[in-house]
Parts: C-alpha cells; structure tokens; sequence
C-alpha cells in the first residue's frame, strides 16, 4: 500500500447513539474512495462491529472518548480505531467479542489488535477484490 | 432505527413478525424487549419477514439467538424469510445458518 | 447555553471533495439532535459555506487540515471551526464572502470569527425556534 | 452530484435547463462549464427547471449569476420555476430573488 493521500479523523464519545452516525461518515468516504454497493455495506458492518466493541467497555470512570482514523489511499482504505488505556480482553472478550472478529475478520482484507497502553484496531479494505 | 410489526393472531400456530430499518447496538434493547415479549415463553415457532430489514449487527444477531434459546426448549424454530444478500453473509460468517432455518429466497 | 453533554470532532483536509462528507455527518449530529428537516437543510447549507469559505484559501504551501468540533446540548448545538494561521480577511473576503457571511447569519442563530493567529469560526443553532 | 439536461432545440426561443441534485463546490467546476456551454453567448432567455434541484451553495448561486450576466448584455433574462422552499430561502437571503425573475409555485 503506497502513501496515503488523505486523513480524515473523528473524534467522539463511546456512545451507542453514534455508532450510525460513524455508519453514515463511513459510507460517505467509501462512496468516495469507489467501492461498490455491496462492499460499502461490509465495511459499515465491520466499522460498526469494532465500535460496537468499544462501546462495550465499561470503564470505572465512566465514558471516554475515542478516535477513528481513515487513511485514504489509491488503492483502498485504512481504519484505525484508538482506545486509551484499554486491554486487548476487554475490546473482544466472550463470545460475542469472537462472533465480531469473525464478521471483521471475514469482511475486510486485514484486521489486527495492537494493545501497548492504548489498544489500536487496525483494519484495511482495497479496491477490486 | 428499526421498526417491527407482529401479526397479532392469538390462534395462529406461529408468530409472524416483520422486521423493518436497522438493528444496532443502540436499537438493540428496544428490539430485544420487543421482542422478548411478542415470544414469550417460546411455546410457538416464529417466523421473521426481513425483506425490508437493512443492517443488523452482532448485538442484533445475539438478541435473535437468544430468541431461538427460548423456542428450541419448547421444541419449537425459527424461520427467517426474504433476508437480504448482505445480511444473509453475517449469518453464512457466524454459522448462524446452520442454527437458524433460513429459508432460501425465490 | 448550559454546559456540552458530548462533543464530535473532525479532522479533515482542505479539499472541496468532503465537504459532502460534512453535511452527510452534520445532517446525522442534527437529526439525532431533533431539528426538523427544514432546519436540518438550513445546518448543512451554513456549515458548507464556512468550509467553503476555508476551501477557498489558497496557501504558499499546498492543501491544509482544518477541525471541526460539533458541541451538543440539550438545547441545540454549536459548531466551531478552527482553521491555523488564517487571516480573516482570506476568509470571507470578498463579494463571495460577504454572501456566505449573509446566508450563514440569516439561518444560524449565532455566528462569528475570532482571529488570534489560528481564527475559528463558530455558529450557534438552538432547537425550537 | 449533480446533473443537468437541456432541451435541445436549436430554434427555440429560450434555452430549457433542467437542474438535478446538489450543486456544490466540488461539483461547481463541472456546472459552470456545462452551464456555460449551454448558454453561450446569452442571446437567448434561459428557463431554469429546479424541482429537482436538492441542494446550492453559493458557488453555486455565483455561476447562475455569471449565467445571468451574459444574458443581460442581449437584454434577455434567467427564469427560475420550481424552485424548493429551502433554496427559495437562499435566493431571498442573498437578494437574488430580485435579480433572476422566480416563478412562484403552483
Ligand atoms: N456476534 C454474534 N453473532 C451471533 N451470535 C451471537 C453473537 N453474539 C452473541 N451471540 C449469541 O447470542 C447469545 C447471547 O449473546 P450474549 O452476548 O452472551 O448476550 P446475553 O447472554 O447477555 O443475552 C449467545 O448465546 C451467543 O451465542
Ligand atoms: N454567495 C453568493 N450568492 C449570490 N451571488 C453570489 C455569491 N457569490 C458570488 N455571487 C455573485 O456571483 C458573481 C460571480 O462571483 P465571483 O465569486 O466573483 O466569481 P467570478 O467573478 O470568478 O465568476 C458575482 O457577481 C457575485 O455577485
């Protein structure tokens, strides 16, 4: 994957009430990018999945914030999703935490977890496959 | 936002509901008081219409398991009728095919 | 104004290509809010021109990112714009500028620019009236 | 995204434009070339059909006005029908209502 050409950050609360708007934000960049009908809908699902999993957290001190990061490249995209201070456990404990690696995992074209202080969720989608 | 409809006929054998929008983690518990109480103890199968369903996500998915739970005790299913191609891959992905009895479309 | 209950923040570049994006996000921030459809029209019209306003400077040194934070409240919500090192004359310079500042006045309950080096931007939309 | 169709008819007396979708600054570029090419000289009346016409922005409403300046050097005019109730809106604030001629809704 060459350089990206664009970033486009959002910052929001960890809010059930925002996940369709990620939805929407989403659809709108990967409307641009030119994926296909069929494949915007994917990666709302995987998007909203990894959300979803973040929300899920139930820290001590109540909400947080966390950020979504889309790199835009030629040739597809990236999603970076930042949470402070999480654990890797947390993010996709139980067995629904492993049905949304699964959907994420079968949806997008690479998906890892890198817990190190912050966990980062890293996700790829190319064009044409 | 989702929307559900029940065909409200206490003397049928199953229940039929409508699923309608998007189920996400912040419809999730509406749809699962909802929908918890249109099966109640289970005692009947369901039938879900889902032409019109557009995105559901695993929290979704889960509150439909936990649904099926309460049916296969009493021996009973649920059918899941007209689903669209991109859901009916979340439910191909999660196995949730093989639990469900999907029915094939048209 | 009472204090914000939650903020969305976006970081974006300065490229005319997203200004799509925005108002797809804005009209997702100000429905869930509970504007009307018509004041919905009139939020994604006001927040177009100001980054229309941002688009249209054109600096030394190639394309910029600029931020935009949406500040929610129970009672409406305010957007603010912070662009780096603008000045306010490049950005609503102008008979083009002065329609934009005309428009986002008209249908906004507040609006102004502050200039300190960075300049930002902010408008004010209450519900209900 | 935006698109507009025009009324190909060489010996009329006015040029008919339909107008489509949203015009903003990433579409103006693309709208003031084709606009312009329509128009041409501005020898001819222009009638601008927007029932269709979503959204405006001022880059937009800035070509329009350059289309109505060539058309005023041959004393012709820019007619607008149909125009939606939020855009109106945008034509009153700038003024501009005074300067194209709008033909009221039906
Ligand atoms: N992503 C998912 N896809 C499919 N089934 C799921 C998913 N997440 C959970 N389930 C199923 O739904 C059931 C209930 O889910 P769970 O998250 O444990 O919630 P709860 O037990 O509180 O109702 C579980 O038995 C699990 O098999
Ligand atoms: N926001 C606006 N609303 C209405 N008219 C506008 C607006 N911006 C510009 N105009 C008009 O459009 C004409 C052309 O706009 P301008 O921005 O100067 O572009 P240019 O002169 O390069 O075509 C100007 O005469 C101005 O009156």
């Amino acid at each position: 994957m060459n350089r990206a050409y664009d970033e486009i950050k959002i910052h929001l609360p960890q809010k059930a009430d925002y996940v369709s708007l990620i939805r929407l934000s989403v659809s709108g960049i990967a409307s641009k990018l030119g994926f296909d009908i069929d494949t915007i809908e994917d990666i709302k699902v995987a998007v909203s999945e990894v959300c979803n999993r973040i929300i899920s957290i139930k820290p001590d001190d109540g909400e947080f914030n966390y950020d979504i990061t889309f790199h835009l490249f030629e040739t597809g995209f990236k999603a970076m999703f930042t949470v402070n201070n999480a654990l890797r456990r947390q993010l996709f404990e139980g067995e629904s935490g492993e049905f949304a690696k699964a959907i994420i995992s079968s949806l997008m074209d690479s998906f890892e977890i890198t817990c190190n202080g912050d966990c980062v969720i890293t996700m790829v989608k190319n064009l044409g496959d | 936002m989702f929307k559900m409809m029940m065909d409200n006929n206490a003397q049928a054998e199953r229940i039929v509901i409508t699923l309608q929008g998007e189920i996400d983690i912040s419809s999730a518990p509406e749809f699962k008081a909802e929908l918890y109480e249109m099966v109640g103890d289970g005692q009947k199968d369901i039938a879900l219409y889902c032409s019109d369903l557009s995105y559901i996500d695993s929290t979704g998915l889960g509150i439909l398991v936990g649904a099926l739970k309460r049916v296969k005790s009493h021996q009973k299913n649920v059918y899941i009728y007209q689903l669209r191609e991109n859901i009916r891959k979340l439910f191909h992905i999660t196995g949730l095919d093989r639990v469900f009895i999907l029915e094939e479309p048209v």
